[in-house]
């Protein structure tokens, strides 16, 4: 454990634990107001819980509570934030916004918009580089605010909603860095969007108002949630394994046919995931285009809103009252699960 | 229907520009009546005349100093009283300002008892070698003492407004409080500063009645404009209306090359993300 | 920065002058007299109100001879033990009325200034003049109803020359000084109250023969001439 | 290390506190001075003499009624200057800031020459029967033409610094140029006119030579505080100190209850949507 | 034509022409800097363009350029703007803010309290009223705007982003209400999100480079885009019919299953929505858990980026190129369209 946190913040009803590991990614879901960015705040030294504990390597970020006053101001705490508002300095323009962090740590100038100048590329800014931060759009703004905080390769990255506002081109291209960036880093992730969580973290913590009602790998608290929050997330069925050149062979030897998010190597570790609800259910083989058909036996049946979710093993299916009724599936019947390539995506593991 | 000749919005309602002309009004006129009384003929001369130009001299190099002076020391002051919260707090800003309301002459007194040669620090000064009273230093003095609230009221004001959201944006950058202050705290709160600066440029430029009491009035030592002014009324009220007319000329000068009302765009607490209704021109 | 008042400049010597508002015109002319009968000799004038520079003295400004416009604030100086010897009368002064060269209200006696409707500008009690105008309402039996009472005798003059004030009453100095912006009307009643003019070496002076000097220059003939045309009448 | 209180960022460096307190200290001391050398003993007869309190009433109500008059003027004409864009706009503001350097005598005369019987506009008031020299309606006027570029400055530099991106969301909300100026642009720039106000009062309290000059000296009708105690002056420093202290107390009083420094939360450009980075507390 | 706009803003390389019927609303889809803000600027009178000429029942909302000066302030334009950042006023309280509107268009005090509390409990912000702006979430603030835009009852609704910030309880829940308050009201609402296009506008505009390069009923622009951004949106297929008890019937006869958005009462019109990816080809018709299996004749096949995409009249579907060669498919070929009914959503139309 080489983060850790408690804080209790009475006004915002906020109470939360917390540990990371050191290169460990955490996400962070929730509803709105239930104290995500809070979290973050804390974590970064703008909130000031009333009680509470906070340490890095070693290193306390604060001890509060009944005659303790410890307190590490925010810019010797190590950390980066991304806001849930992008919060440019008006004043400097985007290039100097984006070389503000390394500047301060005392990179020379030129060094430092050298980084600045990488960084924007990076978020496919490169061209706003002169601009002022009111003359940006939404969006624009949205990708130099996380230029700026990545420049600062802080020891914990701390990012809220960093893929809001941005369009359909851009936010994958923003999701592909961050997933290079944050591999091997401590970093807590606030988002909205479970794919994010999936393809970003290590790990998920859900927070419901101010409190933590689910903490665990990301797989299996998308596959199995307990708190009314997580359930209404996509139960997204995850298999590991090992990436081929037209999908994914799973440890059990399944042969997945999916789309690879990235470019990826034949050979590499990956996890192919497919929503339930993608899932078709069959008596028999039959021959069609999708290229997944998997035999399995039914384990478990269970209603999910108004579908029925079948389970056989780690796999799950999402399949209508009427199409239960109408095959008989029960626990124990052997069924085909068929999937269309086009719904698999195969991530590196 | 207005018509904004930038791209921004800017809707003032029409009887407000219809107030303020008439606000505009009771300053021009009493300006227009004086600049109508000059003695032009009189004028060249008399502001020309050597005692003039040396007590215009020292004036500027006064209030420079002075302003500077007031911005050293206004700063910090206004920083600690915006962002700080400590006990004390408030009656400190009390203090701070009451140079605002002490009439001048009693607060020539005030620095008189404490930086005279019989005042409270006198004594040590003396011992140290230090003469205050009675020379440019201490036109210096009475100048930055009764402009300092000017700066530190003004900026108070611009830094309360502006918030603290972009500092603490920077402090998670790594920055430490200095370089926040000198990158982002000043730098947003600059139309603060320069009118808060302008206004005690013009206040040390202005000053008379603590100068005389402390400093006294001695040519090129501590006779500045104001004084000289007054002195030239003693024999002729219309001379000392033409040394004025000086004293405005050199204000404007001033005042306008370095207060250009900086340009909205860049300024203090608009957010980075623009909802694309401000423009900048 | 400028050196401090006082002290030697240029190797010569610096006598600093302390002098009553009033008497800027006469004394520039005769620094400037003093100042090339004694080569090597500069005089510094510092001119304000007398209770301004007796308050400067008595807080250690460096002054070698004091000029006041009235005996009270010589005396006040004096208490302190802050001049050297007696101070000597060097000119005095009376007040007249002074109107708009019109004369809109028609005065023509210090009488005159108590008629309904004449708006009479006086200097306050607490000053010189004030007190002076107090001892002519008392003297005369007149009581004025002024619509201000002034601090010093050049409000009163600014009031009258402005055309605000029907009248006012000031120095015959002032009255001079003002040329024909103001008409002046002499009363006899004026005698009653005349004002005089003191000057004294400083005690804390560092040239006391300088400051002698210049006293004797200015209560000698010369200089009694110089202030003879600035109006002031001889003690 | 610092130790905020309230649960917001903060950061002010060490050194900003140490010149603050050098600041401050050069405000105070001179402040102390003055209180160690009341004299006791005769202070209580002399404040609560009839004159006195004559003078200090006077004193409150005029600078009560120019403050009004500041703020009724100076708010359209601080609007006019930050969110206009007309041709002259930097003459106008130039304009409008020189009663801050001219010296009160001249400002006095220049009413005078303005306003008075033989002004420019002196016949006009004359037969509307209106007679302002040697009135209270004269201290007024002069109070206010002093002290108004005080509130137009401060105003201007806080509305630029809020900038009018609500103003623009008001607008499109459908609210008239006058209810965005009633419901969102003062409110937002509170703080500023709050300061702008205090500025004025105390530039209005401390007011002395542009009064003596326009308005004249009367006990009760136009002799304000501070020209009491410049003839108390006259008699006795002492005195006069004594009753400045009078003024002091009085000017703490006032500011100390109407200028809170009102609190960060709910001030000006803070954006609605927070990043959870700024407590109100 | 009730509502035209023509205006050109050099500075922002914007040059847009548009109309609007009345009732109609509008989606605004493009990249990140397209001009999609600027746009509700310019209409809302924010912006000035250099020329141009907008209408709205016959009043003139602007008309510039040589020698021409006619400028209607924004809040007599009878729009109201939900802008990109919430701007929230943060000296009044939210139940102020919301009733600003109402307020400022002379209703009484306490009418608009009420007024501005029944917004704020449809966007499910009710228990927010008493707080102040500083005190609330990104995505509280987000609904709140929303509520505070909606209160004004506009002529013309200009909406930027309005679900972005969002969660994935409250993003649905304010989805429908915006349906609910658009019908037949002219709106411009800004978006990057097909779903959100094709549920809430009538047509859609696609904004690139401050040009409009796409125009047209949604479901044609959804279904052919020409344009290189539309092309990345998903290529949805859209049926239109009547809504049945379990899905929809299509004009053609054919029904189709599927999961109703809303509750929905069978006999009205709807449309069936699946994305061509959730549509597997079949030879033969098999028996297996999805409820819609469609006998079609293929009409075309195209490259969709690494898939196929298989057209067969109005429906599409996207198969890998290896189940295409696996299956022979080749236009006039007789195969079956199977899709589950998990993955077709029934919207009333
Ligand atoms: N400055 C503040 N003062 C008091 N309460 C606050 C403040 N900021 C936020 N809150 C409240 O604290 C709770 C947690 O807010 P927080 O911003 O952490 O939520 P969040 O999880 O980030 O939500 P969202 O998804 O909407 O961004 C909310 O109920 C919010 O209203
Ligand atoms: N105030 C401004 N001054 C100058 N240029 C601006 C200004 N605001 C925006 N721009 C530029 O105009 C273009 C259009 O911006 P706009 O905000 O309309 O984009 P948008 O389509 O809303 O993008 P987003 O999806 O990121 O919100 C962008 O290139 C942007 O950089
Ligand atoms: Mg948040
Ligand atoms: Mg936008």
């Amino acid at each position: 454990m080489t983060f850790t946190l408690d804080a209790v913040l009475a006004a915002r009803r906020f109470e939360v634990s917390l540990s990371l590991e050191p290169g460990e990614t955490v996400a962070v879901l929730g509803p709105n107001g239930a104290g995500k960015s809070t979290l973050l705040s804390v974590i970064a030294g703008l909130v000031r819980p009333d009680s509470g504990r906070a340490e890095v390597d070693g290193r306390v970020l604060f001890e509060l509570g009944a005659g303790m006053h410890t307190w590490t101001a925010p810019h010797r705490r190590g950390t980066a934030l991304l806001a849930q508002d992008p919060l440019l300095f008006p004043h400097l323009s985007v290039l100097e916004n984006v070389a503000f962090g390394p500047r301060s740590a005392g990179v020379p100038r030129k060094e430092a918009r050298d980084r600045a100048r990488h960084w924007l590329a990076e978020v496919d800014a490169g061209e706003l580089a002169g601009r002022r931060p009111g003359e940006l759009s939404g969006g624009q703004a949205q990708r130099v605010a996380a230029a700026r905080a990545l420049a600062v390769d802080p020891d914990v990255l701390l990012l809220d909603e960093p893929l809001s506002a941005l369009d359909i081109h851009a936010a994958p291209l923003l999701r592909r860095l961050l997933k290079r960036v944050l591999a091997g880093r401590r970093a807590v992730i606030v988002t909205h969007d479970v794919l994010d969580a999936y393809m970003l973290a290590d790990r998920v913590i859900v927070l419901e108002e101010g409190r933590i009602t689910e903490d665990g790998p990301t797989r299996d608290v998308l596959r199995r949630p307990r708190s009314r929050f997580a359930a209404g997330l996509a139960g997204l069925n995850l298999v590991p394994g090992t990436v081929t050149a037209g999908g994914l062979r799973s440890g059990d030897g399944l042969d997945f046919a999916g789309q690879h998010d990235d470019p990826l190597a034949p050979g590499q570790a990956g996890v192919a995931a497919f929503p339930p609800s993608a899932v078709s259910v069959f008596l028999d083989e039959a021959h069609g285009s999708p290229r997944n058909s998997f035999r399995v036996t039914v384990t478990d049946l269970e209603p999910h809103g108004d579908q029925i979710r079948v389970r056989a093993g780690e796999l799950s299916a999402d399949v209508t009252p009427a199409a239960s009724a109408d095959l008989g599936l029960a626990p124990g019947l052997e069924v085909y699960f068929v999937v269309k390539a086009a719904a698999v995506s195969i991530y590196p593991a | 229907m207005g018509r904004p000749r930038g791209n921004a919005y800017s809707g003032i309602p029409r009887w407000v520009v219809a107030v303020a002309a008439v606000g505009a009004l009771l300053v021009l006129l009493p300006l227009a009546a004086m600049v109508a009384r000059v003695n032009w003929p009189q004028f060249i001369p008399l502001v020309t005349s050597e005692s003039s130009l040396t007590a215009l001299g020292l004036s500027l190099r006064t209030a420079t100093a002075s302003t500077a002076l007031c911005v050293l020391f206004g700063v910090p002051l206004a920083l600690v009283l915006a962002r700080g919260d400590f006990p004390g707090q408030r009656l400190l800003r009390a203090f701070v300002l009451l140079p605002l309301v002490l009439p001048p002459v009693v607060g020539g007194l005030a620095l008189l008892y404490a930086f005279g040669r019989q005042g409270l620090l006198g004594r040590s000064l003396e011992i140290a070698g230090l003469q205050i009273a009675f020379s440019t230093t201490a036109v210096v003095l009475a100048q930055t003492f009764v402009a300092l609230p000017f700066l530190v009221v003004s900026l108070e004001g611009a830094l309360r407004s502006a918030g603290s959201r972009y500092e603490a944006v920077a402090a998670t950058l790594g920055a430490r409080p200095t370089t926040v202050l000198r990158r982002v705290t000043l730098p947003l709160v600059l139309p603060g500063l320069a009118s808060g600066a302008v206004l005690s440029f013009a206040r040390c430029l202005g000053e008379f009645g603590a100068t005389l009491t402390f400093a006294g009035s001695l040519q090129g030592v501590t006779r500045t404009l104001p004084l000289e002014i007054y002195l030239q009324r003693e024999a002729d009220a219309d001379a000392a209306v033409a040394l004025s007319l000086l004293l405005v000329v050199v204000a404007v000068v001033v005042v306008g090359l370095s207060y250009r009302g900086p340009a909205p765009a860049g300024t203090g607490s608009r957010p980075a993300r623009s909802a694309g209704g401000q423009g900048t021109a | 920065g400028g050196a401090s008042g006082g002290g030697a400049a240029g190797g010569g010597t610096t006598v600093s002058v302390f002098a009553a508002a009033s008497l800027k015109a006469p004394f520039t002319q005769l620094a400037e007299q003093f100042e090339a009968d004694n080569p090597g000799t500069t005089v510094t004038l510092s001119f304000a109100g007398s209770s301004d520079l007796a308050t400067q003295i008595s807080q250690g400004a460096p002054a070698d001879v004091f000029a006041s416009a009235d005996t009270k604030n010589m005396a006040k100086l004096g208490d302190a033990g802050l001049v050297e010897g007696s101070p000597r009368a060097f000119a005095t002064n009376v007040l007249t009325i002074v109107v708009p060269p019109a004369n809109p209200a028609s005065i023509g006696s210090f009488a005159d200034l108590a008629n309904p409707g004449v708006k009479t500008v006086i200097c306050a009690a607490q000053v010189p003049c004030g007190a002076a105008a107090k001892t002519l309402e008392q003297g005369t039996g007149t009581t004025l109803q002024p619509v201000s009472e002034e601090s010093s005798v050049t409000d009163v003059l600014g009031k009258v020359v402005s055309g605000e004030a029907d009248a006012g009453l000031v120095y015959v100095t002032d009255a001079k000084a003002a040329g024909d912006k103001v008409r002046e009307i002499r009363f006899p009643e004026a005698a009653e109250a005349v004002n005089t003019y003191p000057i004294a070496a400083v005690r804390t002076s560092k040239n006391k023969d300088a400051a002698a000097a210049f006293i004797a220059a200015v209560t000698g003939s010369e200089g009694q001439q110089v202030l003879r045309g600035a109006g002031f009448g001889t003690p």
